[in-house]
């Protein structure tokens, strides 16, 4: 029992990403009609605001220290953040420690300015081209976008750690009666399900209660009539893309203390969010939701010795299976609409 | 950037032999039938070109651009450039810094992506359009393995790079291809040992296994070692390769009685598993009144920084590390990080060995037809390489020499010192008969000199 | 004459010219010039433009006429390959019965990927046959070691039976040959400074490519590839027309699965290995871009794009700093670094961005590919031409559908 | 004994009845309009007739061959073709493609692996496409790709798509709607002539009267999902449950 209740959490929290990167990919398609193979990439430029919030709070100046030597026999040199002179070792260090939670607030503007220059720059020009050219040049982008951050960061893992403060795990079984001990699960990953959630619940908010959200869904069920009512639906859709592209870049900020980020990890993220849309539904938010949890779950259990003992392999294709079986007894995915990228 | 090629720039002389036949307008053709006794013969060119077949793209990138300014430390010394490094240290004194058998080192680069397709069609190029003579680097036991059988089939010979796996010189073994890294089974053996004395003879192990090639052979020769000491080996899971989040493979391990994590798993995958299985307190764990312990048996400098600080006192094994304090050590690590400012990995190690060992087996055989090349290693015995006494078996090309075992640092004091030698695991210890049960079932074959 | 109209009748002749002076035509630079680094006629790049070139022709057969588009085609590629080496393996190493089985066997998987796929379209579809082809790949790699050898390849070994052949000559693994005729062997012709490479392999691979070619020609004017397009244009209209639309994308389908499967069959034909990567969902990709940069929907468009994207990834990959140093020698040392700095990310290591740039630059400024990249081209000299029609018939349809 | 029986159909959508309880008796070689105000289940009786829906009850029968549970292109190759309100034509293709493909699947059946011989070979098939884009005064125009041209010529184009294939019913769902005045009467007299050169049974479902009058021998008034009242043209005009079904809305 408790080890389908971890593999539930597991699930949840896979889910999380899953369904933080298909909401914005859902988003993009349902409003913009664009098939956005860019977005993984945009994940991926989240998680390395991370990376590169630390390097700034880690901008050091060199002194040369005559008693210790480097590999090399040479005199030491001992680098000094900036910020430590600034505001003592104390608070600078916190700062450092605090980087990832700190990057919030360094990525929004960023993925904002970044979505916003991406749409305006290049994907407005292709709202009426065929999906197969919407997919080549986002495509282009993603590559150039990861071979720029491959230039500058390498092609290792950066390790980013949560503070040291939210490291460490709780403890589910006392709260549920179980042995103390037996179901515990990491901070950081319950934090990381809290925020998409959070996020998640923020945005069908602002769909649903602000006129902005409520002429945004009207503009995804039919553009060309709200167009008709005089209203700037572009305008609106390119905030959407913003919008869009700082959900991608936040899941990236809070998921490099989970893995450590690297410059192919939207690639790998893709494909399996293209997969996770497509099952919840084209146009579907909510489906993109229900079916990032339902496919972190399935693809937990999956990994399951019991289970692969059974089945083998199956922990390496559960997720296709399932989007197989799926597509094949709900037309349209989980919830998605009639007439969506069918032709 | 430019730390590559910039000294071996400012080639002016013309490539190959045919800048001779350049001046005659007749056209000559010649089937291979007709060519010289070995395929691209430097014949009486001034130079001659290895092919350097590293991964640029992909996850193993940065260890293939360590790989590569490996390459071209060689390539200095090789041509009497720079400070000599481990020339200056290694028993045999056939090569003299004039090139080989005289002939200036030229190279050709090439991105193996870390796939066999790519991999092999690179060596290809390599072999057909730039005329190398030998192809030498990769960073994984696949590509290794498909280069190699490719090399014997077109007849240059294979100096693999950084390949782990058992099956290099075990049923995918080939007389054209040469492995000075060890393997599964010297990690397994040279570990057992030191766990032993660390964590006693009672422990339950849980082997998280990348669900391929490398994988298997990891697993089953860590098993091998680790059951024959007293270890029960409780569960053995196999993960897939694109794996990202192990969370749902390592929460099965707080639900067993295990007290012991192996995680058989090396790049990204390593990075990953680990930092998951730190994330979910198994270091701070207690099971079966012990401590629960994480152990990584093949380790990399690279990857282990990727990982932070999750790899503190995790012990594995490692071909090579640039702490060690022996003179050919030394020299290799000053000569490298004068070059470019930071220690060498064990996978530009292993390179740098590779190339100046071929370059040293042309010398002594007088060719470099890569049948005298595979006679001149065969059997060969060497020192001063950083890994002590060396033997390169004629039985399966395997080198055999000490291997290192580590554990990540408590308190690293640079970005680079990360790990600490725990114990230097003598040769003879890891030394396995050529028909060992794990390495079955291939054949060298004969050496192919392609023509 | 063949059965085609006049204007194919001359783009064919251009393409059998081509291919067959290919050798030629790609080493344009003598050997020893410092731009030899761009030559790309070497037997195994030639091969493989020929080999992507017929994989993207097939893919376009499905893609460019019915505007399916699949995610998931490089898994038939991999099916024939692993045919294609079993039959090496266990048969001989004539080429020939190795590229019948491949065809046969990723005719047989795509039949029955082809059949539950399209049992949906547009987005559905892709990702349908992208989860196909993406288990195919995961258990290739683990699980079904046995039988495709993993993330090693399945390749051929001194013990194998090769019924019809023998297991090894003095140690070696005999060489793959049609009927006798080595696919490595060839013939080098000097001229001058120029030296020429004619392999076997790559004339049997020009072969399997102009029928291809030629098949496909025959297919894009036929009343099949007409009802193919029709599916394409406007699928209410179909059923109403008495039409089935289900057999003509499902044979469009394993046609174009078949063509992959020759593509696999011919791959281990000049190269005996057979790898799970080329399974990947990347390499689908691949070929969907192949296409799209050529030109989807015409016929000379993924020829064109398999070229390009295979000359970026073997030859841009290979060019390093060195290189870049000697091109730049003659400057002065200050100016050599900063050109050196400045066109050092886009090769060696950097070719994906490169590519990246190159389908961004194409996708924007070529809509209808590098095949109307030519026609515009074309247009610049034909100005004088009154004809609004001269694009020429490579452009059947210049806008490709999803 | 018509050519098209439709007899007890029922169909729902959820709770709406669409369709209650209707029959039909289509006589061979007549024009038979169907009318009706919005809503009265017109659209959705045809969509039973091609294979679009199938009716939860009743039966329809064409030629002796029941309609139910068989798929759109069997029923076309029964001899039923259809024109949409919209017009729905191969817009990448040329007219002269347009018109063969229904040619081809008349010749060749639902499906053929027709992919040796060339389009061009094919001559019979494109007379005979040329010989009905005559038909429709389009024949100029055989090479321009359909979606290039007006709303009026897509409609001609697609009444030779579906001439070409001899129907022996041809179902037209608002032939003119959205048409001006002009292209109205032009779509009107080139029925005209098609009904004087072939002998095809029309069933013509309409809201324009000026056409049902100018067109129809015979009449069927639906409203809310059944008929009401048949008939002559003549007779109809003054039916009073006609007049209270288009003006006196739904309390019948």
């Amino acid at each position: 029992m408790d080890a389908i209740i971890l593999q539930v959490l597991n699930g949840l929290d896979k889910g999380s990403a899953y369904a933080l990167i298909a909401l914005g990919l859902t988003l993009i398609f349902g409003t913009l009609g664009v098939v956005n193979f860019a977005h993984g990439a945009l994940f991926m430029l989240g998680a390395f605001c991370a990376v590169t919030l630390n390097v700034i709070l880690n901008t050091s100046y060199e002194t040369i220290d005559p008693d210790r030597t480097d590999f090399l026999g040479n005199p030491l040199k001992v680098e000094t953040p900036y910020i430590f002179d600034w505001f003592g070792p104390e608070v600078g260090g916190a700062m450092i420690e605090w980087s990832v939670p700190l990057a919030i607030l360094f990525a929004i503007p960023i993925m904002v300015v970044i979505g916003l220059s991406m749409e305006r720059g290049l994907i407005k020009y292709f709202y009426h081209r065929p999906h197969a050219d919407q997919i080549l040049v986002t495509f282009g982008l993603a590559i150039v976008l990861q071979e720029i951050v491959k230039y500058f960061y390498g092609a290792n893992p950066i390790p980013t750690p949560a503070p040291a403060g939210l490291v460490g795990s709780f403890d589910f079984g006392v709260l549920l009666g179980f042995e103390p001990g037996s179901i515990i699960y990491p901070n950081w990953r319950l934090i990381y399900f809290v925020f998409a959630a959070v996020i998640i619940g923020a945005l069908f908010a602002f769909l649903r209660f602000t006129t902005f959200g409520m002429v945004v869904r009207a503009g995804m069920a039919d553009r060309e009539t709200v167009g008709l009512l005089g209203i700037n639906i572009d305008k609106r859709f390119t905030i959407m893309f913003a919008i869009a592209a700082c959900v991608a870049g936040l899941a990236g900020v809070m998921y490099t203390p989970i893995n450590s980020p690297n410059y192919h990890m939207g690639m790998d993220f893709l494909v399996l969010s293209f997969v996770v849309v497509v099952v919840g539904g084209m146009g579907s938010l909510a489906g993109a939701v229900a079916a990032g949890f339902l496919l972190g779950v399935l693809e937990s259990f999956a990994s399951m010795a019991q289970v692969v003992d059974l089945f083998p392999g199956i922990n390496q294709i559960i997720i296709y299976l399932v989007a197989i079986i799926i597509l094949l007894t709900r037309p349209r995915g989980l919830m998605g609409r009639k007439g969506v990228m069918e032709d | 950037m430019s730390e590559i090629g910039k000294a071996a720039s400012r080639r002016s002389v013309l490539k190959g032999s045919l800048a001779a036949g350049a001046a005659i307008a007749m056209p000559t053709i010649f089937t291979s039938q007709a060519k010289a006794a070995f395929l691209n013969d430097p014949g009486a060119a001034s130079t001659v070109t290895l092919g350097f077949n590293v991964p640029q793209s992909g996850p193993y990138a940065d260890e293939g651009a360590d790989e590569l300014r490996a390459y071209l430390l060689a390539v200095e010394h090789l041509n009497g450039e720079g400070d000599g490094g481990m020339m200056n240290t290694f028993s045999s004194k056939a090569l003299k810094g004039n090139g080989i058998l005289g002939k200036k080192v030229e190279y050709v680069t090439g991105d193996t992506q870390t796939k066999s397709d790519a991999a092999r069609a690179s060596a290809k190029s390599m072999i057909e359009k730039d005329g190398a003579i030998m192809i030498t680097g990769g960073s994984s036991s696949g590509v290794a393995v498909a280069v190699q059988a490719l090399c014997q089939e077109a007849g240059v010979i294979f100096m693999a790079g950084l390949t782990h796996s058992n099956d290099t010189t075990g049923k995918d073994k080939k007389a054209n291809g040469f492995r000075h890294f060890f393997n599964s089974y010297m990690s397994g053996a040279a570990l057992a040992p030191v766990l032993k004395n660390a964590y006693g003879t009672d422990r339950k192990a849980y082997h998280l296994t990348a669900d391929y090639n490398w994988g298997y052979t990891t697993e089953e020769a860590v098993r091998t070692s680790t059951e024959s000491m007293g270890w029960e080996t409780v569960e053995a899971v196999k993960t897939p390769l694109a794996q990202t989040d192990f969370s749902s493979y390592i929460t099965p391990v707080l639900q067993s009685d295990a007290d012991v994590l192996v995680l058989n798993h090396y790049g990204g995958n390593m990075v990953n598993s680990l930092t998951n299985a730190v994330q979910f307190g198994l270091r701070d764990r207690v099971a079966n009144g012990k401590n629960f312990e994480i152990i990584v048996p093949l380790y990399s400098r690279l990857m282990a920084k990727g990982a932070g600080a999750n790899v503190k006192g995790i012990f594995g094994s490692t071909n090579w590390h640039w702490s060690l304090q022996d003179e050919a050590s030394k020299a290799f690590v000053q000569s490298f990080g004068t070059k470019y400012g930071f220690p060498p990995s064990q996978a530009a190690h292993t390179c740098y060995v590779q190339a100046l060992l071929y370059a040293d087996a042309v010398e002594r055989g007088g060719s470099f037809n890569p049948c005298s090349v595979v006679e001149a290693l065969e059997g060969f015995e060497f020192d001063g390489m950083g890994n002590g006494p060396t033997l390169y078996r004629a039985e399966d090309h395997q080198c055999f020499k000490d291997v290192l075992v580590v554990k990540g640092k408590e308190n690293p004091s640079s970005e680079f010192d990360l790990l600490e030698i725990v114990e230097v695991t003598p040769v003879a210890q890891v030394t396995y008969a050529p028909d060992h049960p794990q390495f079955a079932g291939g054949q060298l074959g004969t050496c192919n000199p392609g023509a | 004459m063949l059965g085609l109209n006049s204007k194919d009748q001359k783009l064919f002749l251009v393409v059998i010219v081509v291919t067959l002076l290919a050798p030629f035509i790609l080493n344009p630079f003598p050997e020893n010039s410092e731009l030899a680094q761009f030559n790309a006629g070497y037997p195994d790049l030639m091969q493989r433009f020929a080999i992507f070139g017929i994989f993207a022709i097939g893919f376009n057969i499905l893609f460019g006429l019915t505007g399916y588009l699949s995610f998931g085609h490089a898994a038939f590629l991999g099916v024939g390959s692993y045919a294609g080496v079993w039959m090496l393996k266990l048969l001989s190493m004539n080429v020939v019965p190795a590229i019948i089985m491949s065809v046969i066997f990723a005719g047989l998987f795509s039949l029955l990927v082809g059949f539950v796929s399209l049992r949906r379209s547009g987005i559905y579809f892709s990702i349908l046959t992208l989860a196909f082809a993406q288990m195919s790949f995961a258990l290739a790699y683990s699980v079904l070691t046995p039988i495709t050898n993993g993330e090693t390849g399945l390749q051929l070994a001194l013990d194998d039976p090769r019924i019809l052949g023998v297991s090894q000559i003095d140690g070696s693994i005999p060489p793959t040959n049609f009927f006798g005729l080595e696919m490595r062997d060839g013939f080098e012709l000097a001229l001058g400074p120029w030296v020429f490479t004619l392999n076997f392999g790559y004339y049997l691979c020009a072969v399997f490519v102009l029928g291809a070619f030629y098949l496909s020609m025959r297919i894009f004017n036929s009343p099949f590839g007409m009802m193919l397009r029709a599916i394409k244009t406007n699928q209410t209209r179909l059923p109403y027309t008495g039409m089935n639309p289900k057999p003509y994308t499902l044979a469009a389908f394993v046609i174009s699965g078949m063509y992959a499967g020759l593509a696999g069959g011919l791959m281990v034909a000049m190269d005996p290995l057979a790898g799970a990567e080329r399974m990947q969902w990347t390499a689908s990709g691949e070929v969907v871009l192949m296409t799209i940069l050529g030109g989807a929907g015409t016929l000379l468009g993924p020829l064109l794009g398999a070229g390009v994207i295979k000359y970026f990834e073997n030859i841009f990959s290979k060019i390093n700093d060195t290189i870049l140093y000697e091109w730049f020698s003659f400057m002065p040392d200050g100016l050599q670094d900063v050109f050196v700095f400045l066109i050092h990310p886009f090769i060696g290591k950097g070719w994906h961005l490169t590519l990246g740039i190159m389908f961004m630059l194409v996708v924007i400024f070529l809509p209808g590919g590098v095949v109307e990249g030519g026609q515009r081209f074309m247009r610049l000299f034909k100005r004088g031409d009154k004809g609004s029609k001269s694009s020429g018939d490579a452009a059947r349809s210049a806008s490709p559908a999803e | 004994m018509g050519i098209l029986e439709i007899s007890g159909v029922n169909k729902r959508f959820g709770g709406l009845k669409a369709l209650d309880d209707v029959n039909l008796d289509i006589a061979a070689g007549t024009v038979h309009a169907i009318i009706g105000p919005n809503g009265a289940g017109k659209s959705t009786l045809l969509n039973c007739l091609v294979g679009r829906l199938e009716p939860d009850s009743g039966s329809v029968s064409f030629n002796g061959h029941s309609l139910l549970g068989v798929k759109a292109h069997q029923i076309n190759q029964f001899g039923v073709s259809r024109v949409f309100q919209t017009p729905e034509i191969f817009g990448d293709l040329t007219l002269l493609e347009n018109v063969m493909i229904p040619a081809f699947t008349k010749r060749d059946g639902a499906f053929k692996l027709n992919a040796w011989p060339s389009v061009d070979g094919e001559s019979e098939v494109r007379d005979q496409a040329l010989f009905y884009l005559e038909e429709v005064n389009l024949a100029g125009k055989a090479q321009v790709r359909a979606d290039e041209m007006s709303r009026g010529d897509k409609r001609r184009l697609e009444l030779a798509m579906c001439l070409i294939q001899d129907p022996k019913l041809l179902l037209l769902d608002e032939p003119t709607a959205g048409m001006s005045r002009a292209d109205t009467n032009d779509t009107i007299d080139l029925l005209k002539k098609i009904g004087e050169e072939f002998n095809i049974t029309k069933v013509i479902i309409e809201h324009d009267m000026h056409v049902v009058f100018s067109l129809a021998k015979k009449v069927s008034v639906m409203a809310q999902g059944t008929v009401i009242v048949e008939g002559a043209p003549n007779e109809i005009k003054g039916d009073e449950r006609v007049q209270e079904a288009y003006l006196g809305g739904a309390h019948l």
